[in-house]
C-alpha cells in the first residue's frame, strides 16, 4: 500500500468523556492542515489526504487500544493522537510500537513520557510540563508574587505539572502555601476552595483545564472572594474563559506553549469561523498533521519507517520557516530538496526525544481577553 | 441484624431482584368495556378456563356463582384453585373461556381497577395489606374509590376489631398474623362493595374474632350483599352458608347447598376433615 | 443447669419502641412434650417463637436449651442444635422447586464445601441420592409429590404452608415450633399432618411446640397448653383445664355461641 | 483573638456553600427517590433527565434573552423554567411509553429496569449532546450576588468576606419548599397515598381501585418537574454542561440512599450530609485558627485532617459508618 | 427453540461477529475485541457469582479490577534502588504498627465492660495510634516519592519479568481483591440491596483515590508504564529471522504476524484462565453448594432458620466473586502493559460489567460469558455504526450544509446514543437476558 496519492491519517482523541470538548476543535484543527494539503495538489503525487477519527474516551485504556487497532486495520499512515497522557501511553505500548507506527501527540504533556521507551516512533507537539513549570516559575518571580496557592486537575498532566511548577518556584524562593488537587467534572469545588483559600497566597496556580475543574474552581474563588488574581499555565489559556468569567479575570495571567503570535493567527485566518482555533491543543493537532505530511513529503514516502526519521529534520532548524497556510510552499521546497523549518502554530521546536521544546506565549487577561505580552 | 420476620419478602440482599411491588398478577388488558348480559345470579364466574401468564391452565371449565343476600362458599383441597377461581372472577388473570357476569353485565373484559368501581370488593388470600402504610392508611385505601364520607365506615371497622383502632398509626407490617387478616378484611369492607370475595378470611384468627368475623359476614349479607368466600375452616362456613361449591383440581366435583354438602359423607371425609 | 425442661424461658421481653410483644414470659417445654400455644391475635406468641429461635434479639430475659443457655444465639447455630421451626406467614425458597427446597434442608451435606463441589464429585453424588429418596418420601407423605419440579413460588398459599412443615422434616431435629401449620390447610390433611406430628412424637421423640387456633386440632394433639395474652402467660394446664379458664374464655375463646343464634334469622 | 472573622470565614467557605451545594444535591435525590419509592429501582437516567430539562430551559432563555424579557434581578432562566419542565415531561412520559412500561407489564425485576435506565441513560447523553453540544453553556444573568465578599467587607469593615450568591439563595428555598411540597403530597393526599399503596403491593393496589397507569404518570410527572428544578439551579449556580450532570449522579446516589430511599426528608438530610462531608472533613483551619488563637500561637502548617484529594473517599466514609449504624438510612428508608 | 441449540447459535453469532470483523477491519482487530472479551467475560462471571447466585448487589468491581491492576505492578515493575531503604521499611512497619493497634483496640473492646470508660479509652489508643502512625508513615512516604518523582518515585515492585512469571501477577491480583473483599464483607455485607450497593460504590472510589494520591505505591496519577509481558516483544519477533521467515510461510509480513502472535498468546493464556474459573464455577454452582447459595438468595430468614449461614456465605462469595474481578483486572493490566489509575471510572469498570452479566442472563454462567463478549464487542464496535448510521442518515443532505455537517460532528456521540439502542433492544427482546437462568 505504498500508493502515494491517498493517505490516510488517524484522528485518535477523546471525542467523549471528560475532554470531550476540547477534542472538537482539535480534530478540526488537524484536518484542516490534511484539507490544506490535499488542496495544494503538491503533496506527494498529488495526494489527497484523509483522515478517520476514533475515540479514546480519554480515559479508556481498552477502547483506545481496540481503537489504535481498528486504525490500523483501515490502513492509516500515520496516527494522531492520543490526547490524555494516559491512553497515549497505552496506545503507543499496544499498538504504535508493535505496529511500526510512527505518532505524534499534540496534547500529551506529562514528563513521564519524555523517559518512555518507543523506538523513536512517539512525538509531540506539546513541551512536556517540565518546561513550562520552571517558565512559570520565572513569570511568577518577575511579577514580585511571594506565595501561591497551587490546584491541579488529578491526572498525569496536572500532576506532573504542578509538581513542576513547586520545585521550580520553591528553588527560586517562593512559598508554595498548599497543593491541593481538584478532579475534573465534579459537581462542587466547596471543599477545595475552602482549603485553598484558607491557605492563602498571593496568587492562585490553577493547573487545571480551562473549561474543566480549573472553569470551577476559579468561579468559586471569585465567588468567595478569596482570590482574584490567577496563574494560568496551558491548560487555563482559551477564549472561552474570560468570556466565561467574565471581567473579574482582568489582570489575571499566564502562559501556554506558542511562539510569536504569527502563527496562531495564521491558524485563526486559516479557520475562519470553522472552530475555535485558540482552544487549547487545537495549534498543536494542526502541527502534528502538518509534521506527517511534510515528514512524508520529505522522505517521499507514507511509510512509517521511512519517513519517520524526517520528522526531527522537518520540524527544526535550518530552513524556510514554515506557517499555517505555508504548507504548499513547504512541500515545493522539500520536494526540490531544499530544507523547512516547521514553524506551524505552535512554535513547534522538537528536542530531545522528540517532544516540543516549548516556547511560551505569556498571557494577561485584559478587558476580557487574552492578550499576548512577550514570550519566553 | 434480625430480619422481620413477618417480611415476607424474605431475603434482604436480594431486595433489588425481588418482584415485590411489581406485582405477581397478570391482569386483563386496559381498554375492555362491558356490555349488557343474559340475566343470571348477581355474580357469576362461568365456565372458566385459565391459568397464569402462560403457564398451564389451573381453571378448568369451573363455575362459581353467588346471588343477592346469598353466602357462598368454596372449599376444596390445597391447590385445588380456589384462590385462582377468585381472582380470575376479579380480573386478575387472563381467562382463555368463559365469562364473568356481574349483575346484569358481562366484565369480562374489565381491568380489576374497573371492577371495584363497579362494586366489587375483594379480600386475597397472601399480601392483602399494604404493609409500609398505617393501618388507617389501609383502609382509607380501602375506600379509594369512595367520595363520601368515610368515618363513619372506619368507625364500624374499628367497631369490630378493636385492636386495630389501638394500632391505628402502626406501620401494617408490624401486626401479628392474625391482627393483618383483620386489617385485610376491614380493608375490603371499606369500600363499600356490592358484592364482596373474601380469600380464606378467617386463617389465622383467634376463636373470638372469628366468631366476631363470621357474625358480621352473616350480617353483612342480610344487608343484601353477595358473599364469595373460599374457607379451610369449612364446616363452620358451610353451617353459614347458602351454597357451597367444592372444587378439585381447577374443575367443580360437588355442589349444593351448605347443608347438603356437610351432609355429604365423601365430602365430609375428604375435605372437611371427616 | 437450669431446669429440667427441653426449652426453659425465664422472665423474658421483647420491646418494639415502647410497645411491649413480649412482657415477661417464663415457661418450660418438657422433654417430649407436645405443647400447644395458644392465645389471642397479637398476645406475642410469633414474637416468642421469633425470640427463642434467634430471629428477635430478646430485650432482656434468658433462654436455655436443655441445659444450655441459647439467648441470643443466631438461627442458624440452633438449628444445628437441633431447634426447627416454622414460619406463620411462608418462607419458601421460591425460584427453587419444590424438591430443592427439601434437599437444602440437611446441614451437613458434603456438597456445601467448596472444595468437595470441586474434587469430591463422588461423594456429592452418593448423598444426593439419599436425599432426593427421602426429599420424594416427605413430598408424597404432604400429598405433594405432583409439585416436586413446580417453583416453590408458584403453589398454592397452603401448599406452601406443607413445604413449610416438610422442611423440618427432613433432618432428625430435637424440638421442632410449628408456627400455625394449619392455618389455610385443608382439615382432612391436617388430620394426617396431626398424625405425622404425633408418630414423630412417639417414635423419635421430637418435642413440639404448636401455635394454632384451631381447638380440635389443638386438643387431639397437645398436652400441656399454655395461653399467652398480652405479652405474657395467661394459664397453663390441659386444654380442658384451659377452656374451663374464665379469663381464658373472655380473652381468646369467646362463648362460640354468638353466631349461632343468628343463623337463618 | 477575632471570632468576628473568624466566624465569617467559616460561614463563607463551609456554611454557605455547602447549605448550596447540599441543596442542589437534595433536589436532585428528591427525584431519584421518588422513583425508587413508587416505580421501585434506581433510575440512572436522572442524571441525564436533569440535563435534557436544564438543556430545554436554557434554549428557552435564550430566546427570550434574545426577546429582552428579563425578571430583574433575578435570573430569567427562572421564566423559561416551565417550558423546561414541560419539555422534560413529555421526554419521561415518552420514554416511559416506550421503554419502561414494556418491563412494567413483563413483570421484570428492578435490577432490569437499573440496566435498562442505563440504557437510557446513554441515549439522553446523546440527544443531549447533540442537541447542544458537549461544551459549557452560559446562560445565568440577573443579580449575580445577594450580597458579595467586596460589599460585605465594605459594609462591615471586616477583614474577611461573606458571599452569598442569587443562585444559592433560591436553590435552598427551592429545595426546602420542594420537600415539604412532596412530603406533604405523599403522606397527606390521597392521591399521593395511592402511589405508596401502589408501591407496597401493587395487585393490591389494583383491588382498591388505584389505577397502576396512572400512578405511574403522575410519578413520572414530579420527577420531570423535580429534575428540570434541579437541573437548572444547578446550571445556573455552577455552569450547565452535559457531562457533568451524569458525573453529579454519584453524589446524587449517595445523598438519597444515606437519607433513607424512598423518602423525601431522608433526601434532604442526604444531600447536606454528602455536602458538608465533603466540604468539612477536608477542610484547612488554619484561617479560622488564625483568628481565633493568640499571634504567637498561630498554626503554622493547614490543620487539615486530610487532603482534599481525599474528599470523595471522605465522604463516601462517612456515607458508610452512617450505613453501619444505621443500615437503612438516616431516615429509615425502603428497601425494596 | 431447543435451548442448548439457541445457546450455542447466540454465541456463534458472536463469533461471526467478531470473525466479521477479522475480515472487514483486521485480525489484529478482531484479537483485541477478542482478549478484552476474555477479561470482560472473567469479570462478568466474578460479578454473576455474586449477583446472580447470592443476590449481592455489588457496584465496587472497579476497586477490585484496580487492586488486581496494582497486584500487576507491585510483582511486575522493577525494583525502585534504594527506595525501600528510603522509607519502604518506615511504611511496612507503619503498617505493622497499625495492624498491632487494631488487634490491640479490638481486644480493649473485648476485655473492658461497655461504658464511657471503653469509649474513652478506645477513642483515645485510636487518636494516639494515628499519631504514631502518620509518624511512621509520612517521611517513609516522602523519602520514596522523592527519588526521580518524574520517572519513578515510587516503591517499585518485585521486577518479575520473565515470560510466565508474569502470570504470577494474576492470582496475586485475584488475593489482593480477595483480602480488601474480606475486609469490605466482615463490615458492609449486613447492608441490604441498594445501601450495599452504594457502599461497595464508595469503597471502590475510595480504592482508586488510594491509588491516585499515593505516590509512593504506584505512581498515582503519574501512571506505571512498561510493565513486563507474558508474551515475547514484537519488535524482538520482527527481528527474529527465523520468525520472520516462519510468518513468510504463511504469507504474512513480519509485523502484522509478530503482533498476531502476541496476541494470540494472550488469547491462550486468557482463555485457560477462563475455562478453569468456568469449569470451578459450574461445578459449585450445580451442586449443594449452588443450591444453598439459591436459598440464601431467594430468602434469607428461612435458609437462616434451616442452618445455612448467611453471613459467612455471604462473605465466601463475596470474596471470590471480587478475588475473580481482581484476577481480571491484573491480566487486563498486564495486557495494558501500564496501571493508569485514572482510567478507573464506574461506567467503564463497574456499570458496562452489569451491563454484561444483566444483557448476557443473571444466574447463568454462559450468559455472563456471552454478555461479556457481545457487550465489549458492542462497546467497541458501536462507534463504526454510530458513524454509519450518521453517514445514512446524512447521504440524501446537500453537502456543506449545517445541518449535515453538525450531525457527522456529532457521530462520536453517537457511539453512547447507539451502545444504550443496542441494549435497549436486546433487553427488549429477551428481558430476562439472552441466556436466562433455568
Ligand atoms: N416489628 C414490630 N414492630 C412493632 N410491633 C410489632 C412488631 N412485630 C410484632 N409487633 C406487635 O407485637 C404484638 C405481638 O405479635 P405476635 O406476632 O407475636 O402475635 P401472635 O401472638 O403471634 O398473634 P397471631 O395469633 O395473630 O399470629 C402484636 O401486637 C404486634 O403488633
Ligand atoms: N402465581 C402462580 N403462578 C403459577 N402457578 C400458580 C400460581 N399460584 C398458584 N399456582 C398454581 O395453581 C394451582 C392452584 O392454586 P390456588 O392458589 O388457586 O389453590 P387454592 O385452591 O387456593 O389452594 P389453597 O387452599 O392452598 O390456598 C396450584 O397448584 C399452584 O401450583
Ligand atoms: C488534551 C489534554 C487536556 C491532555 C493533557 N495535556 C494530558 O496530558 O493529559
Ligand atoms: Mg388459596
Ligand atoms: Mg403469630
Amino acid at each position: 500500500d505504498d500508493t502515494k496519492s491517498e493517505v490516510t491519517l488517524g484522528v485518535l482523541f477523546g471525542f467523549t468523556g471528560p475532554i470531550e470538548s476540547l477534542t472538537g476543535p482539535m480534530a478540526a484543527g488537524a484536518e484542516l492542515a490534511m484539507a490544506e494539503a490535499t488542496e495544494s495538489g503538491k503533496f506527494l503525487d498529488s495526494a489527497t489526504v484523509t483522515s478517520i477519527r476514533a475515540d479514546t474516551g480519554c480515559i479508556d485504556n481498552g477502547l483506545s487500544t481496540s481503537n489504535g487497532e481498528r486504525l490500523i486495520a483501515e490502513g492509516i499512515n500515520g496516527l494522531i493522537g492520543g490526547d490524555c497522557s494516559g491512553v497515549t501511553g497505552a496506545i503507543l505500548q499496544n499498538v504504535a510500537i508493535p505496529n511500526g507506527m510512527v505518532m505524534i501527540s499534540p496534547s500529551a504533556t506529562s514528563p513521564g513520557l519524555t523517559t518512555v521507551e518507543d523506538n523513536d516512533l512517539f512525538f509531540r507537539t506539546a513541551p512536556s510540563d517540565a518546561r513550562e513549570g520552571q517558565v512559570m516559575a520565572e513569570i511568577l518571580q518577575e511579577r514580585g508574587v511571594k506565595s501561591i496557592a497551587l490546584t491541579y486537575t488529578n491526572n498525569d498532566y496536572g500532576k506532573g505539572l504542578a509538581d513542576a511548577i513547586q520545585s521550580n518556584f520553591e528553588s527560586i524562593g517562593g512559598e508554595v502555601t498548599i497543593v491541593a488537587a481538584h478532579e475534573d467534572g465534579k459537581a462542587d469545588y466547596s471543599a477545595e476552595m475552602g482549603a485553598l483559600a484558607s491557605a492563602g497566597g498571593d496568587i492562585l496556580v490553577v493547573a487545571g483545564y480551562l473549561d474543566q475543574g480549573g472553569l470551577g474552581i476559579i468561579n468559586a474563588a471569585l465567588d468567595t472572594g478569596a482570590f482574584d488574581t490567577f496563574g494560568l499555565p496551558g491548560g487555563m489559556i482559551g477564549d472561552s474563559l474570560p468570556a466565561n468569567v467574565g471581567s473579574a479575570l482582568n489582570g489575571s495571567y499566564g502562559q501556554i506553549a506558542g511562539s510569536g503570535g504569527e502563527g496562531i493567527e495564521k491558524l485563526k485566518a486559516l479557520s475562519g469561523d470553522a472552530f475555535d482555533a485558540t482552544s487549547p491543543y487545537t495549534p498543536e493537532s494542526y502541527d502534528a498533521a502538518a509534521l506527517f505530511m511534510l515528514a512524508m513529503q520529505a522522505a517521499d514516502s507514507v511509510d512509517p519507517a521511512d519517513y519517520g526519521k524526517h520528522i526531527l529534520d522537518v520540524a527544526n532548524a535550518p530552513g524556510e520557516k514554515i506557517y499555517p497556510g505555508d504548507l504548499a510552499k513547504a512541500f515545493d521546497i522539500l520536494r526540490e530538496g531544499g530544507e523547512i523549518d516547521y514553524v506551524g502554530a505552535s512554535a513547534v521546536e522538537l528536542i530531545g526525544p522528540g517532544e516540543s521544546a516549548g516556547t511560551y506565549r505569556m498571557i494577561e487577561v485584559q478587558d476580557g481577553e487574552n492578550v499576548t505580552i512577550g514570550f519566553k | 441484624m434480625s430480619g422481620d420476620p413477618y417480611d415476607a419478602r424474605g431475603n434482604r440482599d436480594l431486595s433489588l431482584g425481588n418482584a415485590a411491588g411489581m406485582g405477581k398478577a397478570y391482569p386483563v388488558k386496559k381498554g375492555g368495556t362491558a356490555h349488557a348480559a343474559p340475566p343470571g345470579p348477581f355474580l357469576i364466574g362461568e365456565a372458566m378456563t385459565g391459568g397464569y401468564g402462560a403457564g398451564p391452565d389451573i381453571l378448568h371449565d369451573c363455575t362459581i356463582a353467588v346471588d343477592r343476600g346469598e353466602i357462598a362458599v368454596i372449599v376444596g383441597p390445597n391447590g385445588a384453585g380456589k384462590s385462582t377461581g377468585m381472582k380470575a372472577v376479579f380480573g386478575m388473570l387472563n381467562l382463555r373461556k368463559g365469562h364473568v357476569r356481574l349483575d346484569g353485565e358481562d366484565i369480562t373484559a374489565l381491568t380489576p381497577q374497573a371492577r371495584v368501581t363497579k362494586g366489587m370488593g375483594f379480600v386475597p388470600q397472601t399480601s392483602n395489606i399494604f404493609t409500609s402504610m398505617t393501618v388507617e392508611e389501609n383502609l382509607e385505601m380501602g375506600a379509594f374509590i369512595r367520595t363520601d364520607d368515610i368515618r363513619p365506615t372506619m368507625e364500624q371497622i374499628y367497631e369490630l376489631f378493636p385492636i386495630l383502632r389501638d394500632k391505628r398509626y402502626q406501620a401494617a407490617g408490624e401486626l401479628s398474623g392474625g391482627q393483618r387478616q383483620q386489617v385485610a378484611v376491614g380493608r375490603a369492607l371499606m369500600t363499600k362493595p356490592k358484592v364482596l370475595m373474601l380469600d380464606e378470611p378467617t386463617a389465622g384468627v383467634s376463636p373470638i374474632v372469628m366468631d366476631e368475623l363470621f357474625d358480621r359476614i352473616i350480617e353483612v349479607a342480610r344487608t343484601g350483599i353477595p358473599i364469595l368466600m373460599v374457607e379451610q375452616n369449612a364446616r363452620q362456613a358451610l353451617e353459614i352458608a347458602d351454597k357451597g361449591y367444592v372444587l378439585v383440581q381447577g374443575r367443580n366435583a360437588y355442589t349444593g347447598t351448605g347443608k347438603e354438602l356437610l351432609a355429604d359423607p365423601d365430602v365430609r371425609k375428604s375435605f372437611l376433615g371427616g | 443447669m437450669q431446669g429440667t425442661g427441653m426449652i426453659v424461658v425465664q422472665d423474658l421481653h421483647k420491646h418494639f419502641g415502647g410497645f411491649r410483644a413480649v412482657d415477661g414470659a417464663s415457661l418450660e417445654i418438657a422433654q417430649g412434650s407436645i405443647t400447644g400455644l395458644i392465645g389471642p391475635n397479637g398476645a406475642g406468641k410469633t414474637t416468642l417463637f421469633n425470640v427463642i429461635a434467634g430471629v428477635l434479639k430478646p430485650t432482656s430475659g434468658r433462654v436455655f436449651m436443655a441445659g444450655e443457655d441459647i439467648t441470643g444465639l443466631p438461627p442458624h447455630d440452633l438449628f444445628h442444635k437441633g431447634l426447627l421451626r416454622t414460619f406463620q406467614i411462608a418462607h419458601e425458597f421460591s425460584s427453587m422447586s419444590c424438591r430443592e427446597n427439601l434437599m437444602m434442608v440437611p446441614g451437613d451435606q458434603a456438597g456445601e464445601t467448596l472444595w468437595n463441589t470441586w474434587f469430591g464429585r463422588k461423594r456429592i453424588a452418593d448423598q444426593e441420592r439419599a436425599l432426593r429418596a427421602k426429599a420424594d418420601e416427605v413430598l408424597e407423605f404432604l400429598t405433594i409429590e405432583h409439585l416436586a419440579d413446580h417453583k416453590a413460588g408458584q403453589i398454592s398459599g397452603g401448599q406452601k404452608k406443607l413445604l413449610e412443615l416438610g422442611r423440618t422434616m427432613m433432618v432428625d431435629a430435637r424440638i421442632v415450633f410449628l408456627d400455625e401449620v394449619g392455618a389455610g390447610v385443608n382439615r382432612t390433611l391436617l388430620n394426617t399432618i396431626g398424625d405425622a406430628i404425633l408418630r414423630l412424637n412417639k417414635e423419635r421423640g421430637y418435642t413440639f411446640v404448636v401455635i394454632e387456633h384451631d381447638m380440635d386440632f389443638i386438643g387431639r394433639l397437645c398436652d400441656p397448653v399454655i395461653c399467652m395474652a398480652e405479652g405474657k402467660v395467661l394459664a397453663q394446664g390441659t386444654l380442658p383445664e384451659i377452656k374451663a379458664n374464665e379469663q381464658v374464655i373472655e380473652a381468646y375463646l369467646g362463648t362460640g355461641l354468638k353466631n349461632k343464634d343468628k343463623i337463618g334469622a | 483573638m477575632d471570632l468576628l472573622n473568624a466566624i465569617i470565614a467559616l460561614l463563607n467557605f463551609v456554611i454557605v456553600p455547602g447549605m448550596a451545594y447540599g441543596a442542589q444535591l437534595a433536589l436532585g435525590a428528591l427525584g431519584v427517590t421518588l422513583i425508587y419509592g413508587i416505580l421501585r429501582f434506581s433510575n440512572f437516567a436522572h442524571g441525564d433527565t436533569m440535563a435534557f430539562g436544564a438543556m430545554v430551559t436554557v434554549l428557552f432563555t435564550w430566546l427570550f434573552q434574545n426577546w429582552g424579557l428579563s425578571l430583574g434581578p433575578l435570573p430569567t432562566a427562572l421564566l423559561a423554567l416551565p417550558f423546561g419542565i414541560l419539555a422534560c415531561m413529555g421526554l419521561l412520559l415518552l420514554t416511559d411509553r416506550m421503554v419502561y412500561r414494556f418491563y412494567r407489564e413483563q413483570k421484570a425485576k428492578p435490577v432490569i429496569l437499573v440496566i435498562v435506565s442505563l440504557g437510557v441513560t446513554f441515549i439522553l447523553n446523546g440527544i443531549v449532546r447533540f442537541i447542544i453540544g458537549p461544551d459549557d453553556q452560559r446562560f445565568t444573568d440577573g443579580e449575580r450576588f445577594i450580597i458579595s465578599a467586596r460589599t460585605f467587607r465594605e459594609m462591615t469593615g471586616l477583614r474577611e468576606g461573606l458571599a452569598i450568591k442569587t443562585t444559592q439563595g433560591i436553590t435552598v428555598l427551592v429545595a426546602v419548599i420542594c420537600v415539604i411540597l412532596l412530603f406533604w403530597f405523599l403522606n397527606r393526599t390521597r392521591t399521593g397515598k395511592s402511589m405508596r399503596a401502589y408501591s407496597d403491593n401493587e395487585d393490591l393496589a389494583l383491588l382498591s381501585g388505584i389505577n397502576p397507569e396512572r400512578v405511574v404518570m403522575i410519578t413520572w410527572l414530579i420527577v420531570a418537574g423535580l429534575a428540570t428544578i434541579a437541573g437548572v439551579l444547578y446550571g445556573l449556580d455552577k455552569s450547565f454542561k452535559p457531562f457533568t450532570y451524569f458525573q453529579l449522579l454519584l453524589p446524587i446516589f449517595a445523598s438519597a440512599i444515606v437519607g433513607g430511599l424512598g423518602n423525601p426528608l431522608g433526601a434532604i438530610a442526604g444531600g447536606f450530609v454528602i455536602a458538608f462531608s465533603e466540604v468539612t472533613v477536608t477542610y484547612a483551619w488554619k484561617k479560622v485558627l488564625t483568628y481565633l488563637m493568640p499571634e504567637n500561637l498561630e498554626p503554622s502548617g493547614l490543620v487539615q485532617l486530610l487532603s482534599t484529594d481525599y474528599k470523595l473517599a471522605v465522604s463516601f466514609l462517612i456515607l458508610l459508618i452512617v450505613l453501619l449504624f444505621k443500615p437503612t438510612g438516616l431516615f429509615k428508608g425502603k428497601s425494596v | 427453540m431447543n435451548p442448548v441449540l439457541k445457546n450455542t447459535m447466540l454465541f456463534a453469532i458472536v463469533g461471526a461477529m467478531i470473525l466479521y470483523t477479522g475480515f472487514t477491519q483486521s485480525w489484529n482487530t478482531a484479537l483485541v475485541i477478542v482478549n478484552m472479551g476474555l477479561i470482560s467475560a472473567i469479570m462478568a462471571l466474578g460479578v454473576n457469582l455474586q449477583w446472580g447466585f447470592a443476590g449481592l448487589f455489588n457496584v465496587g468491581i472497579m476497586g477490585f479490577v484496580a487492586l488486581g491492576g496494582l497486584a500487576a505492578v507491585l510483582i511486575g515493575a522493577p525494583p525502585t534502588p534504594g527506595a525501600w531503604s528510603a522509607g519502604g521499611w518506615n511504611i511496612l512497619s507503619a503498617f505493622v504498627f497499625a495492624l498491632v493497634m487494631v488487634v490491640v483496640v479490638v481486644s480493649v473492646r473485648r476485655r473492658m465492660a461497655a461504658g464511657w470508660p471503653r469509649k474513652i479509652v478506645v477513642l483515645a489508643l485510636l487518636i494516639v495510634g494515628f499519631f504514631i502512625y502518620r509518624a511512621l508513615f509520612d517521611p517513609g512516604v516522602e523519602a520514596i516519592e522523592s527519588i526521580n518523582p518524574a520517572a519513578t518515585g515510587n516503591i517499585g515492585g518485585l521486577g518479575i519479568d520473565r515470560g510466565l512469571w508474569v502470570t504470577l501477577a494474576w492470582p496475586v491480583g485475584g488475593l489482593f481483591a480477595a483480602a480488601a473483599a474480606w475486609v469490605i464483607g466482615k463490615t458492609a455485607l449486613g447492608l441490604r440491596s441498594d445501601y450495599l450497593a452504594i457502599a461497595t460504590l464508595g469503597i471502590a472510589e475510595i480504592i482508586i483515590a488510594v491509588l491516585k494520591n499515593e505516590d509512593w505505591l504506584a505512581r498515582g496519577v503519574k501512571n506505571v508504564v512498561g510493565l513486563p509481558r507474558p508474551t515475547p516483544n514484537e519488535i524482538d519477533l520482527q527481528n527474529d529471522p527465523a520468525f520472520v521467515e516462519r510468518a513468510a510461510g504463511f504469507g504474512v509480513d513480519a509485523v502484522t504476524a509478530s503482533t498476531l502472535y502476541v496476541k494470540l498468546m494472550y488469547a491462550g493464556l486468557f482463555t485457560v484462565v477462563l475455562v478453569v474459573l468456568l469449569v470451578l464455577a459450574q461445578r459449585a454452582l450445580h451442586s449443594p453448594w449452588g443450591r444453598m447459595m439459591r436459598a440464601i438468595r431467594d430468602n434469607e430468614v428461612a435458609a437462616e432458620a434451616m442452618g445455612k449461614d448467611v453471613t459467612a456465605r455471604h462473605l465466601q462469595i463475596f470474596v471470590l466473586g471480587s478475588a475473580i474481578c481482581g484476577i481480571a483486572g491484573a491480566m487486563m493490566t498486564t495486557l495494558d502493559g501500564q496501571l493508569t489509575p485514572g482510567t478507573y471510572q464506574p461506567l467503564r469498570f463497574t456499570f458496562l460489567v452489569w451491563v454484561m452479566v444483566i444483557v448476557g442472563g443473571s444466574g447463568n454462567n454462559f450468559g455472563a460469558i456471552l454478555g461479556g463478549f457481545l457487550i465489549w464487542f458492542l462497546w467497541v464496535q458501536v462507534e463504526p455504526m454510530g458513524l454509519w448510521l450518521m453517514e445514512l442518515i446524512t447521504s440524501g443532505m446537500p453537502d456543506g450544509s449545517a445541518l449535515k455537517a453538525h450531525l457527522i460532528d456529532s457521530a462520536a456521540h453517537m457511539r453512547l446514543f447507539t451502545m444504550g439502542m443496542v441494549l435497549l433492544l436486546v433487553l427488549r427482546f429477551s428481558p430476562r437476558g439472552l441466556i436466562p437462568e433455568k
